[in-house]
């Protein structure tokens, strides 16, 4: 009874309701190799963001920065591909960069302590601001087609994309870092009680801090996939993606105070986000109707265990 | 059994002292932004005189009315340790409700359109409001899941339509640009809410609530304040401040797609930031929040005319974001200090 | 126990039940509260007091019984019903408003309204003075709430309550954190209030208090109701043992130990504006204690050596190497283990569950390669919670729902788990029953025994003589007194205290 | 190691090696999917009507779909979506040619035929763009536009759309050559501003322009929405009448400015028109008609034959001029 009202539970039902649903609606489209591959491709730059800002919103705080990292990450991917530099180099700088990049949100929020939802409107506006400043109004994409190929190719004898299987590469890491160890279980009381926390000895503001370093960091990496899966660097790229993640994230059921929410949940989230977002595209529906789904998903993802917690004592209290 | 110790006579004096500086902390944060706001403006003016001519100030006003607007309706709800961020999809469909009416029913009255642009906002208030207070969940995923929705509605009922200045009245439109001693309607409209939600949450009962259910959520329970309702009440009147954006935004362009005020919420949350007004809950004012709107405003448009080029003028409009946000804690860390020590010295 | 009921009940609750899932917190309760009475409501933590209290201001709805007022049966949905019906509650957790003012904050709802039904600031300040006045407290209505130390946010619920004139008062543990002065003042007003006829219920850990004020008690024991009636002919003991159902052992069981090396030293520390030049040295298995008015400074200290705060000036030295300041991590490490004073905010994680609180000082310890290893974590609560005999249901259940007292035993399982060589508790036993605090008072000493370096911060005067081996006393942020264990008395302490001892 | 220089330029698979079939007959029941920059713009609305009308005409059915943000890479999915669902043709506007790029070869790989309109791809990407108009038309007109009306000789400044629609820079460079030329002596082109497409942005940027620029005489926006703002904000100030302005507009959203005589003259191809061309030559492409190579020749509908240019560029025609005299006869 008790892991039934689960929302991640919850999720996976919707998840299969949804395969199977486009399955048999788009005539065995929906789960046909091809499309698979195109939805894994998709959801890629949403998967890989979401694992650390899952981590940042356990711990009470918010990374509203990410997309406009991934945008500046893209436009430094040009900038210094213009001036010659050979990629193996400009991809450990920019992904450092964008580290960098979430140390100064981590730092504002934990040397100033200021609030980090206001630190990460400011940044997300800089951020953006120093793609267009690096990049301007031009578009980089003669890269070589050996790296444009991990954005259109799957990893050799399978059917996955490779944005994906490094998604899921990093979602073990990251699950093991939130649910198995100590540093997770630190993360856990810093967004339930701070204070607390740091009673406790847990080094608040250092793992606070690392974890917007993560953010930046992976954020980057998602500008590298964006980048090379459009073979396109750009100062706009990922424009407005910060609130298509903090959603997902949100529909994986952690809690935006903080302290409660699992991974599993926040993937299961993504996919199902992504999933009917490709199934509605396949079966032609609107935009409107798509925005409208994601936005009536969100609504139940925080209602559905409200709801069902009321019916929950209403029952007891009738028998 | 238990004896304690016995306090003698109590000592403090402090409580004057302490009260002074507290109400420093609090009338800092509007001084502040006006400070700030002197520094991006006059060397602007210096730089280029044409700044501060009437018909470049009416601009300012106006261009920060309608992020003014919002910013009050934001702190309503704000105080009370909520957010609303679907406010620009209520805009962009109030906007676009309300061109469609005057643009398909030419005989409209002007008071009757707006109207129902504030309505249509009031709407979209109320299944926040409702949702948030009766299901007793989490401000911010709800109306982030009402920011799509409200969006998605606005599109599926505009199907592509654009409704141009040519289809609106003129009554709509000279409302727009209209003046009353050299103040623009809009900016008097603006200044007419700030002052009547100011006072309301200054000396209303009604108001102080909502700044105790920021304060302490679980507290306004115990002592019997009606939260679901006030919460509501915040909702309901961040819509219809909302709505009325809306309806004034039609005034001020003239030309509404189902794509206005996109993005407008991270702007209006920004400024009601910069404004003082806590992110969570239980202080702030909303004069605070309209200078927020006004110096955010004000750095965009001098960032233009110091023709700083274009690519430049969103990194150092973030930049300086952070550094008005930064700033004011600076000084709150420091009153902060001041306050302990000045309790401390009169122990010793 | 048939009484002589001359005059009927103000409010009434019969037959009482509330389970929390699977805790039955009272099961068949009642509870009679005549005009003109200061009734106490007794029963170890855990018992369900601050439960039937919940109860009747309409917090929490009864699964089964009756909550009538004036002998009409009422249901009271929400917190404003009980209020509306005259009775007043002071919660055991301080409920105010940080944000707000002083006043408001005893005004919020009902503040007094000048023109066009605006509120009238000026007449609100001065009936909250007159308020404070009553009390003897001198405070600014107008300050903001935040920053009062606890015994001024319980003066200003204090405040609160009596502002509402209600019929009846109830008062959940509001001496705990107040010094024998606002003590006095408190009774002073109840006793006023009872001659206007005004009921009070009244919970409190510490009998002599209860002996002092109140006529009639009422006793709980794990959810049930024992007994109820006068206490004219009741002991002390005899309420204990109703309370706890068997004798109890010895109240501070003492052991002599022999001081060893120093393994605390503090050196002339300093945090501007909050305490000054305080130095002191604690031996293994020594326990010193803290003494001192509230507000004296004495959890600023701690707080410093700990290194939540970073001192101005001073060091902290544990087995004569200096820690670096302002970090809990080098602290701990170098093995101080630290109670606070504040278990909700500063102990506990509310949301989690006993054995993640259990663990969560000991995390380095618990893990592998930073990986947990869940089942030594799951054996030490199990471990301590069995030692520090905790009431709970099930491990895995959060400590929110466990009673005031419970929680404080998992603060201190947290701590002793780590096996400190120096532990400071800040109030160690403040909400804990009589029956705990023995136990807990056997603990800390049985840690002195075993060469632990005690610093006891406690405004308890009978604790600290009772326990500690030495007595520091605070005064205004500055050490004013030193005191050996013979020297100790409660004269003298309270003299230096005061601040009327020769300073040092 | 990988530099910009030791790398080989990105050759997509080369497609429709077949040759061109002329006579073949223009086939019936074709699925075409028409993928603006974004729905629910109206002047793609408008071309989307025109899309359709040449679908009934040939007896074809065109779905149009697409995303409602203007971002680059939000058309990606769309594509890949037309070709799982196994469509003949693609009519698309590029809002970043290199974005989908990678994607239209993959699609054409399946045998999608891409016809870009409005904005084009990267040439190897697609078999036919439609340009509304070249380059140097537009540029030559716009300039010649703002130089007369005022009256030769003053500082203008440009209103654009995003920084990076490929379209707006290649016209606004050219404009540069052609200004550069001695009879635009007087004329001094002092800023480019960007409106980002947006009504509110391009309002403020229109109000930055005549803060920045105290002599500004004119401005050229040649862009639907940045001319409809800026007509708004001039004829609601004191610089009505003061700076002129021209562009590229609808005649429906510039008509009360025309009217009032906030601005003179502007220019627009018909955007229905667009559509519906791009839709013939992608029936003509799936048809086997052409393969877009130079020369080839096609008919659409009431637009008559058409060859294919140079780089598979079909031309729409040069603008049309609206002026207070002919507007009243144009509605879209
Ligand atoms: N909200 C709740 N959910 C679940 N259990 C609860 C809740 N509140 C109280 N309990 C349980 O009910 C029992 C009675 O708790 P209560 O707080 O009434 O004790 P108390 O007598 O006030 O103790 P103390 O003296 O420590 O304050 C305890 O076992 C406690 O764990
Ligand atoms: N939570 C708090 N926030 C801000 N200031 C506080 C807080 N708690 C106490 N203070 C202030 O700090 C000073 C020292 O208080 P401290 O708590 O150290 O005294 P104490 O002697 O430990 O008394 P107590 O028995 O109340 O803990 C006092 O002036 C008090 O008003
Ligand atoms: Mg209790
Ligand atoms: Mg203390």
């Amino acid at each position: 009874m008790r892991s039934l009202l689960r929302w991640e539970t919850a999720l996976v039902f919707l998840l299969v309701v949804v395969a199977l649903g486009g399955q048999v609606s788009t005539d065995g489209a929906f789960l046909s190799g091809g499309n698979l591959f195109y939805l894994g491709l998709d959801i890629g730059e949403i998967a890989l963001i979401a694992l650390p800002l899952t981590l940042v919103i356990v711990a009470g705080e918010i990374d509203l920065s990410v997309a406009s990292v991934l945008g500046l990450s893209s436009a430094l991917i040009g900038w210094f591909w213009n001036a010659g530099w050979p990629l193996e180099t400009i991809l450990p700088v920019v992904i450092f960069i964008g580290a960098l990049a979430g140390a100064v949100n981590g730092l504002l929020v934990t040397r100033l302590g200021l609030p980090s939802l206001a630190v990460t409107i400011g940044t997300l506006a800089l951020y953006r601001g120093l793609a267009l400043v690096v990049l301007g109004d031009t578009a980089v994409a003669d890269f070589p087609a050996a790296y444009t190929a991990f954005g259109t190719t799957p990893v050799p004898g399978t059917n996955i994309p490779y944005p994906i299987a490094l998604a899921a590469l990093l979602a073990v890491l990251f699950g093991i870092a939130l649910h198995a160890s100590s540093f997770g279980r630190s993360v856990f009381a810093i967004g339930a009680n701070e204070e607390g926390a740091r009673f406790s000895g847990i080094r608040v503001k250092r793992i606070k801090l690392s974890l917007f370093v993560l953010a930046g960091a992976v954020a980057a990496i998602a500008g590298v996939v964006y980048t090379f899966r459009f073979s396109s660097a750009r100062a706009d790229n990922g424009l407005g993606l910060e609130l298509a993640v903090v959603a997902a994230v949100l529909l994986g059921g952690v809690s935006i105070f903080g302290g409660k929410g699992s991974l599993f949940g926040v993937l299961a989230g993504v996919l199902l986000l992504g999933g009917l977002r490709n199934l509605l595209i396949l079966q032609d529906t609107s935009t409107e109707v798509l925005t409208i789904v994601t936005g009536l998903l969100l609504l139940v993802s925080v209602l559905a265990p409200s709801i069902t917690r009321r019916l929950a004592t209403l029952r007891k209290a009738t028998t | 059994m238990t004896t304690r110790l016995d306090a003698p006579s109590a000592p403090p004096t402090t409580a004057r002292t302490a009260r002074k500086l507290s109400d420093r902390v609090g009338r800092v944060r509007e001084l502040g932004i006006l400070v700030a706001l002197a520094l991006v403006v006059v060397p602007t003016a210096l730089v280029n005189p044409r700044f501060i001519q009437p018909q470049s100030l009416r601009d300012l006003l106006l261009n920060a009315s309608i992020v003014a607007l919002l910013a009050v309706g934001q702190t309503l709800v704000v105080i009370t340790r909520n957010v609303d961020l679907s406010v620009g999809s209520v805009l962009g469909l109030s906007a676009f409700l309300t061109a469609q009416q005057f643009a398909d029913h030419p005989g409209t009255p002007l008071l009757a359109g707006i109207g129902f642009g504030v309505a249509v906002g009031l709407a979209c208030g109320l299944l926040n409001g409702l949702l948030v207070a009766l299901g007793n969940v989490p401000s911010l995923v709800v109306t982030l899941g009402t920011l799509y929705v409200f969006r998605g509605i606005d599109y599926a009922l505009a199907q592509g339509r654009q409704v141009n200045a040519a289809d609106l009245p003129d009554a709509l439109l000279d409302l727009g640009s209209a003046r009353v001693a050299g103040v623009p309607v809009l900016v008097l409209v603006t200044v007419v809410v700030i002052v009547v939600a100011a006072v309301y949450l200054r000396s209303y009962r009604s108001g102080r609530e909502l700044y105790a259910i920021g304060s302490n959520p679980d507290a306004a329970v115990l002592a019997g304040i009606p939260v679901a309702k006030r919460t509501l009440t915040a909702f309901v009147a961040s819509g219809l401040v909302a709505g009325l954006a809306g309806a004034l935004w039609v005034a001020r362009y003239g030309t509404v797609d189902a794509a206005a005020g996109t993005g407008l919420e991270l702007q209006v949350v920004a400024a009601v930031v910069v404004g003082g007004v806590a992110i969570f809950g239980g202080s702030g004012t909303v004069a605070g929040a309209a200078l927020g709107a006004l110096l955010l405003g004000t750095i965009t448009s001098c960032l233009v005319v110091l023709r700083i080029p274009a690519f430049w003028q969103q990194a150092i409009a973030g930049a300086l974001l952070l550094s008005a946000i930064t700033v004011d804690r600076l000084l709150a860390l420091r009153l902060a200090k001041a306050l302990r020590k000045s309790e401390g010295s009169s122990h010793a | 126990m048939e009484e002589t009921d001359l005059s009927p009940p103000v409010v009434e609750l019969a037959d009482v039940s509330k389970a929390f899932g699977a805790v039955r917190a009272l099961s068949g309760v009642s509870l009679r509260l005549l005009p003109g009475e200061a009734h106490a409501l007794l029963g170890e933590n855990g018992a369900g007091k601050s439960t039937l209290i919940k109860t009747l201001a309409g917090v929490h709805r009864p699964d089964a019984g009756r909550v009538l007022v004036d002998g009409e049966e009422r249901r009271f949905t929400a917190p404003g019903d009980a209020l509306a019906a005259g009775i007043a509650i002071i919660y055991q957790e301080p409920t105010l408003f940080g944000d707000l003012s002083v006043a408001e904050n005893v005004f919020m709802g009902r503040q007094p309204l000048g023109l066009g039904r605006r509120i009238d600031v000026a007449t609100m300040h001065a009936r909250t003075a007159e308020l404070f006045e009553l009390l003897g407290v001198r405070l600014d209505p107008a300050r903001p709430t935040r920053g009062l130390s606890i015994a001024d946010q319980q003066l200003v619920e204090i405040a609160k309550a009596l502002s509402f004139d209600a019929r009846v008062i109830v008062m959940d543990e509001p001496t705990a954190a107040l010094s024998a002065h606002e003590v006095q003042r408190l009774f002073g007003v109840v006793r006023a209030l009872r001659e206007q006829n005004a009921a009070v219920l009244f919970v409190s850990h510490r009998l002599d208090e209860v002996f002092e004020l109140c006529q009639r008690a009422t006793v709980l024991r794990d959810g049930a109701f024992v007994w109820s009636g006068e206490l004219a002919g009741e002991t002390p003991d005899s309420l204990v043992r109703r309370m706890v159902g068997r004798e109890l052992s010895q109240l501070y069981p003492k052991q002599d130990t022999t001081a060893g090396e120093v393994l605390l030293e503090v050196r002339r520390l300093t945090r501007e504006g909050v305490f000054t030049d305080v130095s002191f040295s604690v031996r293994a298995g020594e326990i010193v204690a803290l003494s001192g008015l509230v507000g004296a400074g004495r959890s600023e200290v701690a707080r410093a050596v700990f290194g939540i705060d970073r001192p101005d000036a001073g060091e902290v030295l544990v087995r004569g190497k200096g820690l670096k300041r302002g970090s809990p991590t080098a602290a701990m490490a170098a093995g101080i283990g630290f109670v606070p004073e504040d278990r909700r905010q500063q102990g506990l994680v509310m949301d989690a569950s006993i054995e993640r609180n259990t663990a969560l000082a000991s995390l380095g310890r618990l893990s592998t390669f930073g990986l947990l290893r869940r089942r030594t974590e799951r054996a030490l609560a199990q471990d301590w919670a069995v030692t520090l005999r905790l009431k709970f249901a099930r491990l895995s259940d959060p400590v929110g729902v466990l009673s005031g007292g419970n929680q404080q035993k998992v603060v201190l399982a947290k701590w002793l788990a780590r096996r400190p060589s120096v532990l400071i508790v800040d109030e160690p036993t403040r909400g804990i029953d009589v029956g705990t605090r023995a136990e807990v008072h056997r603990l800390l000493s049985e840690l002195a025994g075993q060469g632990v370096a005690v610093l006891m911060i406690s405004s308890e005067l009978p604790e600290v003589l009772g326990m500690a081996d030495r007595v520091l006393v605070m005064h205004e942020g500055r050490l004013v007194e030193e005191l050996s264990r013979a020297e100790a008395t409660e004269e003298r302490v309270a003299l230096a205290a005061a601040g009327q001892a020769v300073a040092r | 190691g990988t530099t910009k220089d030791s790398a080989g330029q990105n050759t997509g698979a080369p497609t429709g090696t077949a040759a061109a079939d002329p006579k073949a007959p223009l086939k019936e029941g074709l699925k075409i999917t028409f993928l603006p920059k974004q729905v629910n713009n109206p002047y793609f609305t408008v071309a989307q009507k025109g899309a359709e009308q040449a679908g009934t005409a040939i007896k074809s059915e065109v779905k149009a779909t697409g995303p409602s943000d203007a971002a680059a890479s939000s058309q990606v999915t769309y594509i890949n979506t037309a070709a799982q669902q196994r469509q003949n043709a693609l009519v698309i506007s590029a809002n970043d040619a290199n974005a989908v790029a990678p994607a239209l070869k993959t699609a054409r790989q399946q045998g999608l035929k891409v016809v870009t309109f409005d904005s084009d791809a990267a040439p190897d990407a697609r078999d036919v763009f439609i340009n509304q108009a070249t380059a140097q038309d537009i540029a030559v007109g716009q300039v010649k536009m703002i130089a007369e009306a005022i009256g030769g000789s003053g500082e203008i400044a440009i209103l654009s759309a995003t920084p990076n629609a490929t379209n707006q820079n290649a016209w606004i460079e050219t404009m540069k050559t052609e200004l550069a030329k001695p009879e635009y002596a007087n004329v001094k082109l002092v800023e480019t501003a960007y409106g980002n497409d947006d009504d509110q942005t391009s309002f403020q940027k229109t109000q930055g322009l005549l803060q920045a620029h105290p002599n500004l005489k004119g401005i050229i926006s040649p862009t639907t929405v940045g001319v409809a703002a800026a007509a708004r904000y001039l004829s609601s100030s004191e610089y009505k009448g003061k700076v002129q302005l021209t562009g590229l507009g609808t005649p429906n959203q510039m008509r009360k400015f025309v009217q009032d005589g906030t601005v003179k003259s502007f220019a627009l191809w018909d955007p229905s028109q667009l559509g519906y061309l791009a839709t013939y030559a992608a029936a003509a492409l799936a048809s086997g008609q052409i393969t877009g190579a130079e020369g080839e020749k096609f008919k659409a509908g009431d637009l008559g034959e058409r060859t294919i240019g140079a780089k598979g560029e079909v031309v729409l025609g040069p603008p049309t001029v609206f002026t207070k005299d002919n507007i009243d006869k144009f509605d879209f």
